[in-house]
């Protein structure tokens, strides 16, 4: 196994897929000349041309639209969403077509459709450029919702998605790209719908996904320095959302810190919170905690940025509040 | 075109006429929920349009979109069974009057949110331009469509990457209760493809055989490879928007005026005065028509609801 | 005062601001010569005339867009979005523009603009038209979120919407329209982010709002009947959320149903679960429970759609099995 | 114009020049975070829009704003401040580079997300044709902007209500990587304005002259009550998209010939040329916007942070 970033491994998966099926291919804005905006699809339009790595215009409506409708005919389209944020102007399309179209027509149209996207604070860009609204997607069920927090599964989940014969919202994470592990070489497949322990521990369950599973893995350590034993579950997929591991692990530990990146209010962390508490209830020892952004726009402003960030001593702090509690 | 042809036109605009005043009738016998638009007035456009393709054609449009089901060979009583909601329906009960599909039939929808389908008919093209298919997807939208912002982005799209798409616009003079004028800058709906440098014709909605005809040369240029083509159909739709239409917007004159240029008289008129039918022939056509339509409301009628297990089928295909 | 329906109440509402405030107009699709596709705004076309009762193009972002920037210089526009569900359409303006300016610019920039928009299930009008996605408008901040139950409730709160400094997003449910109930006549105005009892009772409490008030008041007066009193809490807001009235009657009951008509995963009662049992864990005496719709794209068929949405039993079942539990 | 106005655009461009360089450097510090989108090579556009528009005319454009700034009279020191996510910067720190607005001084912003701002400048001059204030809004967005709905929706209803407002596209011929032909169905992006009805033209935005008569005459025939209109405006970025465009999309060759039309240098050679100002006067010019800059930046590092209570205001009027 090779240790190489987040960005390798996606970048691989999706080389891998494109070699391995004709029938993929690439779509959005700047994935071709420029080589993406993450550098992702760096050497794609050279290699594999034109034809399959598709520069668009800034349309994200008329991406995902026409993903919809190659997928409909027997392609298998990668649409690129530069970022999360501009996938509110593909919004009808991701929520009232790609969600619904399988089930509204009873099942004759299929969609093997990916929605790649890139979401995340913590780079200075504004309110309108930072969201993770992640939960917003993962509302709407026709949608598989996906953000690892690895590249291993970063590798396995996306060729996943892309031999899923479903409509699958793929939700990277801008400062994750630089995130190295290892990651198994070729035909490496993870399937989408399956939370994973990515640590084991006996007094606390940490769940989360995405940028965050890096947060909780420091307060872990950190928390295993002064004798706390956290196991951290992640998500991985947040539709369909798989509570096994979640609950298995909580029934173990009694006790349990969510964190997520995005809002607070109607964010992942509640739904995992109630769910928890729906059927775990008997094993509840403590309230259980959410470490969540704080309600507001993020600012520009670097300091009040990361405020407003979720952190690892937060991560930290309310594993032993709830310890405590 | 042969005789049987002519006649067979002829006999699917009648089947939609009385298919949709039937449903009228069941709507108001509460047998249809939802909305309800009807495709009365407006038939010479899909069954032209769908007489000149090649099967291999894709055809998909909005709401308004029982006149397609009906051209491209659903059996009357699947569709009746769809807007009754049963399990016979041709999207088994699940989509109901706006979202009537049979991709076996290269008919992709059906589609209840306004221009959302266009985007989407690039990319059925675009698809089809991938996989090196020859086939051209024929897109109908209504002329209240062509303002959003889905209707610029997948015309402009079409245009860059040349792909094989008829965009069809319905010109039937109003969106709801928005004379064309009032919410669009330009009236003459075919302008609008000039911002794309997108050629473009128009053609009498009334008359199926001049929509066929046009139809026809502008699928066989843009077979060829000479990239998307806007063609708009001037048309009207007889009844309201939808069942429960106050029509405040509208006077009963201009209604009845354009119910002279009605598309079936027309087509009559056409076929009789070319010899190429008789009266005796079209009246006999009627009464099939009427026939199919009532033993299709009594299929449908008879049809099972849909298992209550269907609600949970087809959310996704990997469950 | 007077007995009349919810669209009496919301046009009586819309039309006595217009009187008082010359700087308040309405725009969007079909609510002039038409009248509103609900009947909101009948008769005011003849009365306000073209310039404040504008009827738009079939374009939903134009439309959010256009009253944003009126709202900037001066003007309090109403802009009608005809369903929640295109409101999709629109997404990018309503979620990173409405939301954001104000903030984004330091406080430059005052929008007091209202959104109005019908939500809600129940019709057969199939999967795209058939949504209550009031969760995913409520994640974001900078946005208000309104969802009255009452005719009384959808007066007041929309006169408070059009006097708002700020952008609010005010749902009203397609299926409450010939709801009635006694309206305040005049200047009845009810402060929004203010949730309230709408039925006391001492065993349980459900917390619910729009449509889901009127099940759940018909599934406490069942209970009643049966010797349980349920207390009713209308949240009436979605954000800002005020969970003082909601922890005030669970200290008193120690037992919750939370009823809302949106799919479950994501939604609105994870957000209130979450809360109850993060603010009053001591209180808790038996697992809270959530009533939502089932996770499926709504179908046409009548039956299988009502199969989808919660109903009264469900509410009943759900209360006693608390009860027991 | 006399001569104080003319070099007091000169001046206005060399400052955003000065400005956007000093700009460039402190991102390689890492004292300015996020995107950061220069106007070099395009300073003559927003000048000359400015020069030519009444104080009560509104501005808005996209995140390539620190040249309207400039020109709109925001102190130099908060744009710096601003970048540096000052507490004294004309946004508080919270917007940074891409959301700069002086709304005392009719500039709406500085928007980020493409295309999005464009029905916003719809709904400013709609704002004033409902109070009956004859303003002009001045809506600036680049050739990549027009291909995405916003666009089409925002110009469609301008025309339908008449709104008064100036659309100008600078086209300095990319979006980001793209250029204008690979995304664009008509390259004459002015063309798209005939899609409308709307009259249009186009100018050198490279000649801060040319820019401000074309403008003012077009604010005029606006004011008159004639509706919208398109400005097209040809011009060139000379650096990267934004910071750290690795500039795989354009041939060096391309960029320098393009930067022999430094619009600053066609200014001064008009200056002189025309006897309006002495080499010597100009050099002056510089080297005053030179300190400007010096002591913005001297500024804004040595202003103070927001206080972190600032996080949780303004996000709503009313808490
Ligand atoms: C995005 C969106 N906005 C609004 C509606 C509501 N609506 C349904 S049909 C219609 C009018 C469409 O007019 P047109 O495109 O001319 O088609 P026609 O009904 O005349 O066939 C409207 C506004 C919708 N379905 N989708
Ligand atoms: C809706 C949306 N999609 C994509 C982006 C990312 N993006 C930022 S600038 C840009 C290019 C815009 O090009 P153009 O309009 O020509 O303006 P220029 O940068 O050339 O001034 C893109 C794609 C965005 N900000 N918003
Ligand atoms: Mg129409
Ligand atoms: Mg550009």
């Amino acid at each position: 196994m090779a240790r190489i970033t987040m960005r390798e491994a996606i970048s691989q998966a999706l080389w891998e897929e494109m070699e391995r099926d004709p029938r993929v291919f690439i779509l959005g804005e700047e994935v071709g000349v420029w080589g993406g905006t993450y550098a992702v699809t760096k050497g794609f339009y050279d290699h594999f041309g034109p034809e399959r790595v598709r520069d668009t215009p800034i349309a994200e409506a008329a991406i995902v639209g026409a993903a919809i409708g190659a997928a409909l005919v027997g392609t298998r389209p990668v649409a690129e969403l530069m970022t999360i944020n501009f996938a509110f102007a593909a919004m009808d399309h991701i929520v009232n077509e790609a969600a619904k179209l399988h089930y509204m027509f009873g099942g004759q149209m299929v969609l093997p459709l990916v929605i790649r996207t890139v979401g995340g604070g913590g780079r200075q860009l504004g309110a309108t450029h930072s969201q993770t609204p992640d939960a917003v997607f993962a509302h709407f069920p026709g949608l598989k919702v996906v953000a690892p927090g690895t590249p291993a599964d970063a590798k396995g989940l996306l060729k996943a998605a892309i031999r899923s014969q479903d409509p699958v919202m793929f939700i990277e994470h801008a400062t994750l790209y630089q995130t190295r592990g290892e990651v198994p070489e070729g035909d490496y497949v993870v399937p989408i719908g399956k939370s994973t322990i990515q640590r084991t521990g006996k007094d606390i369950t940490i769940i989360t996904y995405s940028k965050m599973l890096e947060v909780s893995m420091k307060a872990a350590d950190q928390l295993a320095g002064e004798g706390i034993e956290a196991e951290v579950v992640d998500l991985r997929t947040l539709r369909p959302l798989d509570m096994e591991p979640v609950l298995e692990s909580f029934k173990k530990t009694n006790r349990a810190v969510i964190v997520e990146e995005g809002w607070k209010s109607y964010g992942v962390g509640a739904e995992i919170s109630a769910r928890i508490y729906e059927d775990a209830f008997d094993y509840v020892d403590a309230p259980i905690k959410r470490v969540a952004q704080l309600e507001v726009p993020l600012p520009y402003n670097r300091a009040l940025e990361q405020m407003a960030l979720p952190k690892v001593e937060q991560v930290v702090a309310a594993v032993k509040e709830v310890l405590n509690g | 075109m042969d005789k049987n042809e002519y006649l067979n036109l002829y006999h699917q605009m009648v089947v939609i006429r009385r298919m949709e005043e039937k449903a009228a009738e069941l709507y108001q016998q509460g047998k249809i929920g939802g909305f309800l638009h009807l495709y009365i007035g407006q038939e010479a456009v899909s069954t032209g349009l769908v007489a000149a393709r090649k099967p291999q054609d894709r055809i998909i449009t909005a709401y308004r979109d029982h006149g397609v089901a009906v051209n491209v060979g659903i059996e009357t009583r699947a569709i009746i069974a769809e807007l009754l909601g049963k399990a016979t329906g041709i999207s088994k009960g699940k989509g109901g009057s706006m979202h009537m599909a049979d991709v076996s039939k290269n008919f992709w929808g059906g589609h209840a949110i306004v221009g959302a389908h266009l985007p989407i008919a690039a990319g059925l093209a675009l698809g089809d331009q991938y996989l090196k298919e020859d086939n051209v997807t024929i897109c109908m939208f209504g002329d209240g469509a062509t303002n959003i912002g889905f209707f610029h982005e997948a015309l402009n799209l079409s245009m860059v990457w040349k792909l094989p798409v008829l965009w069809v616009c319905e010109n039937n003079q109003y969106g709801m209760g928005t004379a064309v004028e009032r919410a669009s800058a330009v009236s003459e709906i075919r302008k609008k493809a000039e911002g794309y440098g997108m050629p473009n014709d128009e053609v009498d909605g009334m008359d199926v055989i001049k929509v066929k005809e046009k139809t026809a040369k502008m699928l066989a240029q843009i077979r060829a490879g000479n990239g998307p083509m806007l063609l708009e159909a001037h048309t009207y739709r007889f009844r309201g928007h939808s069942m429960g239409d106050p029509e405040r917007y509208r006077k009963p004159d201009e209604v009845s005026c354009w119910e002279e240029n009605d598309p079936i008289g027309i087509y009559r008129a056409y076929l009789t005065g070319k010899k190429l039918a008789t009266v005796e022939e079209l009246d006999q056509q009627d009464k099939l028509a009427e026939a199919e339509v009532l033993e299709a409301v009594e299929f449908a009628e008879n049809s099972p609801e849909p298992a209550p297990e269907e609600l949970f089928t087809n959310i996704y295909v990997e469950e």
